[in-house]
């Protein structure tokens, strides 16, 4: 999918100069007081209907989502946090292989994982595929109040029912910025997603990653910094920091197995 | 010729052989497909110029700066304005998608009387008439302190009523100190920035306690230990450098308990009626405190040591929405902040310089449990949009039989049901609205909040209404009055100070009050999103602090309240229950419509109305996930949902607010409020 | 009987042709009259403005679209010709303050992303690619909609079967595209949805 | 037909002259008492499916950590099973064993119930039917949904040609000379039409299995493979094949049961089970190897350590025991001995664990990989279908009995019936009681 020269020596070189940007994150999980800012400007920045009565944490619509951790010691020994979990921008991403009509592509100069829910017609198969459940199936069509639908952002289209979406980085931030530095006659634009923006304690570090010099850059390549389920070699763009060893735990399943796990969950 | 059935269908059979060749069946599928992209019935935002409005936020009192993203006319987000002194460039989750409010489903549109549609003019004729015909008047603020509750005050004063405030349980601990400082104590706020060890009694100060994030922001790269000793593993216990897991209602028990290390150990400061408080202490062992508290004694021993020895150090009381101390609990944490030498130090309890006096005859406030039970005839309530928790008995005690109850609210929530007429006023955004001090700060701080939107025509501001009252009334220099002409006094007042300086949202710059040329100057930046903010405390010796419990009754009471936290009866199938509230899900105001992201789509919060049980207390009862239970306690009860979660102490219920029914559970009968309480749970 | 069988099968395919190819089309779309006849010639050509003299961009480049009344206004305050149409225009929406509710041909779905800074600005595509000669039009041809997915028949372009269509003609995202590959301009999904 | 109100026993005349010469048929009203409940099944079926056509998925239970649910999983059962249309046109058409003549029509009726049930389920289960062909116009070829679409779209109008011609020879149709022509036409065709569909279907088997194989987000379904495909292509296709001729044998006993008639010859049975029986023998040694090498490397790569699958109740080892031996040993052992296959009964329950096995292993497939964690704090989930699921797959299961029944009834399914109608019983026999 990558730029090839152009094949008519007539068109204007639009191409040429464009830059490849990597955007990505770094998340201090030592910072996230769990407040969810991130998760309400989210749902307000994307256009997301209050729930309905029916919708439950498990077919809710949390682009940007928060979830409680634990060490899983016993209380009152417990140290817990939390996790705020977007969509990983995995630079291989196992939902785009899957989809069976190209509704899901990374972005060739963003390096953004994008799902078009115009294109997508609700198969489910990139959910199923996505290890970090970043994906959320529109189970219902989004409905609002009498009125708040003025408070749409017109920069992001409303999703209908029967659809997948999920965390895009704020892309209509990102046009913004394109729009902009179209006028302003360069391609050096950032911009700043909502839920960076949000953040009360400054956990979230956005960038590109292509940019060696970008705080983003450096803070990935710190050792305390970490990607979830490193592993499964999905290369996300989401890196998360921490200098508490146990939330470094995290990012993988406990090899050593932990037969505890789910007890007294559910008794 | 007949026309036969075989050559209708020699006819069809072409028709339909040649429609493959016609773009009917192609273009058909291809615009039923952009139907379904486009579902008539689904919103299409309209595209515009992107604009932003400074304003501040007064959905609670801690007065965050914002500003409003519009297209057009529309505000479509908020966003947190960078520098703001009191916000410092933060928002807590409610305030992002506050903008929606104004569309709430509960939205009063009309105000209303018995039930009815009605003029807020006959509403305020029925008031004026009560008022005539000898029926005490009473207006409880929910949100004292601004300029418009010098309005109140004034009304209250001419109709020979009374100016009620609601406790502000971030202010509870702050009283106490004054308490013992005597007469003419200043007022003080807690100088968090600066403490090197905050020891905090359940208040939330990572998660709601005033502004949002804003200790993780202090004390970032400081070595600043947080202590916390709570009942709950809530976010705040969570992310604590140490914290105390201690048993429900026992936060006087370890007040006393430090306070008798700090004693003995002879690590207290030099204050005054050490030797009555003494003999006090004498009757909390550490062994006692270790066992109301369910800690180790060590533990207690050690954490003494550690304010002591990691100063400066200061406790933190109060409630917030951790559920109320009681008010000896409030005075035993006092007396600890005395003992480690916090009161009137920085990184401790500051004195805050006195804001420039309102104008004459104003009523005085009458804190809510103050007055006269059964006394009220006509009732103004202006209730806060968001974030109070007070249960609505603690009012009807105070009414009359035949009382008059006027709610003023944009929402149809809350109190409403109590209340005889609703007068419908604009919601957040909708009308200037003001942001005082917020509770507990080191320094005063003003700040407006101007409106963004238009209000509806039928809204009327609380101001205004009062207004109606005050013309049917006859009560003279009140008919003319609105918020805007409260604010300007307000800004004339600190104008003429020439304290502090005046922070523009806008174009994030700061100017002095003493550089400003007029107050209408002044007035004229606040009313354009800015924030006052006074100087800070000139450095002053300390006041001189006397211990509590001089008299025998008062250190009883005390010890009541530390020996025997939990009130109710005990015995077989008894529960204690801790209210688990956080901004947003409390009783009388409106929950902001995408606050379900936070509970109901994700398990981040308790949801309104649930009971939080370890599955072994649950096991215990026979109880389910999901079950909808009866939580009984003496003279009050709530239906909840049953929740499991291992965090939660065994024997404890944690009740996440839904309804102010809740909140009764913890308006208990013993004078003051309680944080826990004795309940059964029975099977709804 | 042959041939009656077979008369009649073509019958019917010629039947189905026509309807298809001509009355198909027809019934798809539904005509709307704009709100004003606007005379484009008038103003690029006669008084010698740019497309960009009326259709700007904000600050933030954005495109603002079709001009608001407070920009006909600047020249238009007092009638400046005699014309039914300038008379209409001074008097129903410029003296009240009216905004004309123009039905714009080119209007895309709120599902694309389109930015004219982009393509003028970086890409120094004319105006005419996309709009044809729209600009120096004397007349307003009216506004066509299709009745199943509500999009302007502009979008599909003239041709119901969109063969030997002219460069201008058709919005959809094959065109686009198109235009993107003899370019070589690299626009993910992302580039143009939302 | 008619149009005007006739008497039930007028209705009942004209109604026999469509049942093929020579066959037994039940009563007209009998025949209506029959089908009446499964009329009532396909409503209830319709109607649940309106309900998600005008309300949204939300009104069955799958979520998002559940977005394959009950749907998916026997859809994919359901298309297993089908496996026995195309495999039995393998066996007739292709390796030209004429004792497969005995089945074939029922078998192909069956492979175009599965796969027409199947899809009108997805037809439901997808948010946006409408937009289905976007995988026809836009399709990402490295999706192996792409190639399960394409597969089972081309396959489902394969078994419709097979189909045609069977429905064709009813007794009526074959009044009309053309329709014999077409008829005579299609059916020199069949070998090419069955090839093709061995061939779609070969395919498509595969990927259904390469679907859950290629998910390198959850280890417990991941495969490692052969070029693009992972070893589950091959397991999907082998399992599908094995059981294909076990669905047939319990079909056809099922139908003789119902109707008390005999319809094949015993030998056919024994030919299927001896099939199903090899078949399943070479699935089951390669299912282990395949698991061996999946537990001992492929996962422990992903950084999943292999006991952590069995971890979480009620998926123990008890799951992969009950796989691998109870349904899928234990049925090949039965079904390979000769001895054994001599024995009706064994046959019965030979097939019927078979049949379950390849029911259980898609299940584990798709609802397992679901209901585990991947996330170090993750939580085991439950997902418990609700009505509406059910009742939409109710709907087709009606379906596809009220077709079955009615092919049954009024074509020659079966064309060994007529003849041992007329023969006496064969001394050994006891499989029809």
């Amino acid at each position: 999918m990558m730029a090839n020269t152009p094949n008519t020596a007539t068109a204007a070189p639009v191409q040429e100069n464009r830059k490849i940007r990597r955007f990505g994150m770094v998340i201090n999980l030592d910072n996230c007081t769990g407040c969810g800012s991130c998760m309400m400007t989210c749902a307000v920045e994307n256009n997301c209907a209050p729930a309905k009565e029916k919708i439950t944490d498990r077919t809710g619509i949390t682009l940007m989502r928060v979830f409680p951790v634990n060490d899983r010691q016993p209380m009152p020994v417990r140290q817990a946090g939390f996790v705020p979990m977007p969509c990983m921008q995995c630079e291989d991403p196992p939902c785009e292989l899957v989809c069976p009509q190209q509704a899901v592509e990374l972005d060739p100069l963003s390096g953004i994982v994008d799902q078009m829910p115009q294109r997508c017609f609700g198969c489910r198969y990139c959910m199923a595929a996505c290890p970090y459940h970043a994906r959320y199936f529109n189970w219902y069509d989004p409905e609002w109040p009498k009125g708040m639908e003025q408070t749409l952002n017109p920069a992001v289209a409303p999703r209908m029912r029967g659809v997948v979406e999920k965390c895009d980085f704020c892309h209509g931030r990102l046009h913004l910025a394109e729009d902009q530095a179209a006028i302003d006659g360069n391609d050096d634009y950032t911009y700043t997603p909502a839920c960076v923006e949000a953040c009360p304690t400054q956990a979230i570090v956005f960038g590109d990653l292509n940019d060696e010099d970008s705080e983003v850059s450096q803070l990935a390549k710190d050792p305390n910094s970490f990607r979830f389920l490193a592993k499964l070699g999905t290369e996300p763009k989401v890196y998360y920091y921490s200098e508490h060893e146990w939330r470094r735990n995290l990012a993988e399943r406990d090899m050593n197995g932990n037969a505890s796990r789910n007890e007294g969950k559910e008794a | 010729m007949a026309i036969t059935r075989r050559d209708l269908l020699l006819f069809g059979g072409g028709s339909v052989a040649a429609l493959p060749f016609t773009p009917i069946p192609y273009k058909l599928l291809d615009d039923v497909s952009i139907w379904t992209q486009n579902f008539p019935w689904l919103p299409v935002p309209v595209p515009g110029e992107i604009t932003l409005a400074s304003t501040t936020c007064t959905l609670c009192p801690a007065g965050c700066g914002l500003k409003v993203r519009r297209v057009n006319t529309r505000p479509i987000g908020i966003t947190p304005a960078a520098g703001h002194p009191v916000s410092r460039g933060t928002l807590c989750p409610l305030a992002f998608g506050a903008h929606q409010l104004a569309w709430h489903p509960l939205r009063l549109r009309q105000s209303r009387m018995n039930g009815q549609d009605a003029e807020p003019a006959a509403i305020a004729a029925k008031v004026a008439e009560a008022v005539g015909a000898g029926k005490k008047f009473a207006i409880l603020d929910e949100r004292p302190g601004r300029a418009v509750s010098s309005l109140y005050r004034q009304a209250a004063a001419k109709a020979g009523g009374v100016y009620l405030t609601p406790r502000l349980e971030e202010e509870a601990p702050l009283a106490a100190i004054r308490a013992l400082c005597g007469e003419g104590a200043p007022e003080f706020g807690f100088d968090l920035e600066h403490a090197r060890t905050v020891l905090s009694f359940g208040a939330p100060l990572l998660d709601g306690w005033g502004v949002p994030g804003a200790m993780k922001l202090h004390w970032k790269g400081r070595e600043t230990a947080f202590i916390h000793a709570g009942s709950r593993f809530s976010p705040t216990a969570q992310l604590a450098a140490k914290w105390l897991p201690i048993l429900p209602g026992s936060e006087a028990a370890l007040a006393l308990g430090l306070a008798r290390v700090l004693v003995d150990e002879g690590l207290a400061a030099k204050v005054n009626g050490l030797d009555h408080y003494r003999a006090l202490l004498n009757q909390m062992p550490l062994n006692r405190a270790a066992e109301i508290t369910g800690l180790k004694a060590e533990t207690i021993a050690e954490t003494a040591r550690r304010l002591q020895a990691e100063g400066p150090a200061v406790a933190v009381g109060g409630g917030d929405l951790a559920g109320p101390l009681g008010r000896e609990t409030e005075a035993a944490i006092a007396a600890l902040n005395a003992l480690l030498g916090a009161v009137g130090r920085e990184g401790g309890l500051v004195a805050r310089r006195a804001l420039a006096a309102d104008a004459a005859d104003l009523a005085p406030a009458t804190p809510l449990e103050e007055a006269d039970a059964g006394s009220i005839g006509v009732l103004l309530v202006e209730a806060a949009t968001a974030g109070t928790a007070r249960p609505w008995k603690s009012i009807a005690a105070k009414l009359a039989e035949d009382a008059l109850v006027v709610l003023l609210s944009p929402y149809n929530s809350g109190y409403a049901t109590f209340a005889q007429a609703q007068v419908a006023t604009p919601a957040f955004l909708e009308s200037l609205e003001e942001a005082p001090t917020a509770p507990g700060a080191a320094r005063h701080s003003f700040a407006l909040a101007p409106a963004v939107l238009e209000a509806p025509e039928t809204a009327v501001a609380p101001a205004e209404f009062l207004a109606l009252v005050a013309a049917e009334a006859g009560w003279a220099g009140l008919s003319e009055a609105t918020t805007e002409s409260a604010c300007r006094a307000r800004a004339a007042a600190i104008h003429a100070s020439k304290r502090g300086s005046v922070f523009s949202i806008e174009d994030a710059s700061e100017t002095k009050v003493s550089e400003i040329g007029s107050a209408d100057e002044l007035y004229s930046k606040l009313a354009a999103g800015a924030v006052w903010v006074d100087d800070a405390p000139a450095a002053a010796a300390p006041p001189a602090v006397t211990l509590p419990g001089a008299a025998e009754g008062e250190r009883q009471r005390m010890l009541t309240a530390a020996t025997a936290p939990v009130h109710g009866p005990g015995g077989e199938g008894a529960l204690v229950a801790i209210p688990a509230a956080w901004t947003g899900n409390t009783a009388s105001g409106v929950r902001v419509p995408l606050a379900g992201k936070l509970d109901q789509e994700s398990l981040l919060r308790a949801l309104p109305g649930e009971a939080l049980i370890h599955p072994a207390t649950a096991q215990r009862f026979r109880l389910k996930q999901g079950a909808r239970v009866r939580v009984e306690a003496p003279d009050a009860q709530y239906l909840a949902t049953v929740r499991f979660s291992d965090a939660v102490m065994q024997g404890v219920v944690e009740i996440s607010p839904g309804e102010t029914e809740a909140l009764d559970l913890f308006a208990s009968t013993h004078g003051g409020a309680s944080r826990a309480v004795r309940v059964r749970l029975g099977r709804a | 009987m042959i041939n009656r069988s077979l008369l009649l099968f073509v019958a019917g395919a010629a039947v189905m042709l026509l309807a298809g190819w001509v009355a198909f089309p027809r019934a798809l779309y539904r005509q709307v009259a704009q709100p004003l006849d606007f005379d484009h010639k008038a103003h690029t050509v006669t008084a010698e403005m740019e497309c960009l003299s009326c259709h700007e961009y904000r600050y933030d480049g954005t495109f603002a679209g079709i001009p608001k009344i407070d920009n006909c206004a600047l020249c238009h305050s007092e009638p400046l010709g005699e014309t039914e149409n300038e008379r209409k225009l001074v008097d129903e929406y410029i003296t009240p303050g009216k905004e004309i509710p123009w039905l714009v041909y080119s209007r895309q779905p709120i599902n694309t992303r389109f930015s004219h800074s982009v393509h003028t600005e970086r890409a120094k595509v004319e105006c005419e690619r996309c709009h044809g000669d729209h600009g120096k039009s004397e007349t307003l041809r009216p506004y066509e909609y299709n009745l199943v997915s509500g999009y302007s028949r502009d979008i599909w372009g003239p041709s119901i079967s969109r063969l030997r269509r002219q460069p201008h003609q058709g919005m959809k995202m094959d065109d686009c595209m198109g235009c993107h590959q003899e370019r070589g301009a690299v626009a993910g999904c992302l580039g143009c949805h939302r | 037909m008619t149009g005007t109100i006739t008497k039930p026993a007028a209705i009942a005349t004209v109604e026999k002259k469509w049942i093929v010469r020579g066959h037994e048929r039940c009563s007209t009203a009998r025949f209506m008492g029959w089908l009446a409940p499964w009329i009532g099944l396909l409503l209830l079926g319709l109607y649940a499916t309106y309900l998600c056509f005008r309300y949204g998925l939300g009104e069955t239970h799958l979520d998002n950590r559940f977005g394959f649910g009950l749907w998916i999983f026997l859809d994919l059962a359901v298309i297993a099973l089908g496996a026995g249309a195309f495999f039995s046109g393998f066996l007739l058409y292709i390796l030209k064993w004429k004792e497969i003549k005995a089945v074939i029509n029922s078998a192909v009726v069956l492979g175009f119930l599965c796969y027409s049930g199947a899809v009108a389920v997805l037809a439901v289960d997808v948010g946006q039917p409408l937009r289905a062909w976007f995988t026809f116009w836009h399709p990402n070829t490295h999706s192996m949904l792409t190639e399960v679409t394409f597969c089972i779209t081309v396959y489902l109008v394969v078994l419709t040609i097979e189909y045609l011609p069977i429905i064709l020879k009813n007794r009526k149709f074959k009044s009309i000379p053309s329709f014999l022509v077409f008829e005579w036409e299609l059916h020199k065709l069949m070998p090419v039409f069955a090839g093709v569909g061995v061939f779609l279907s070969f395919f498509h088997q595969g990927s259904l299995g390469g679907l859950f194989g290629v998910m390198r987000g959850r280890p417990f379904a991941f495969r490692e493979g052969f070029s693009i495909w992972p070893t589950t292509f091959f397991l999907f296709v082998l399992s599908a094949a094995a059981v294909g001729p076990s669905f047939i044998i319990l079909t056809t006993k099922l139908v003789e049961k119902i109707t008390g008639k005999r319809l094949v010859k015993q030998d056919i049975y024994r030919v299927l089970a001896k099939t199903t029986g090899v078949l399943l023998t070479v699935y089951v040694a390669l299912k282990s190897l395949d698991t061996l090498l999946w537990l001992n490397s492929t996962s422990i790569r992903a950084g999943v350590a292999p006991w952590e699958f069995y971890e979480f109740r009620p998926f123990g080892h008890a799951t992969l025991f009950t796989e691998i031996v109870i349904f899928g040993m234990i049925p090949a052992l039965l079904l390979l001995s000769r001895r054994l296959r001599e024995r009706p009964g064994v046959i019965t329950l030979g097939a019927v664990l078979a049949c379950l096995g390849v029911v259980f292993n898609r299940f584990v497939m798709t609802i397992q990989t679901l209901a585990l964690p991947t996330l170090s704090f993750d939580e085991f989930m439950i997902y418990l279908p609700n009505w509406v699921e059910y009742a939409v797959f109710g709907g087709v299961i009606a379906y596809a009995v009220i077709v079955y029944s009615l092919s049954y009834r009024y074509l020659n399914l079966f064309p060994q019936e007529m003849e041992l109608q007329l023969a006496p019983k064969e001394v050994n026999d006891v499989s029809v009681r």
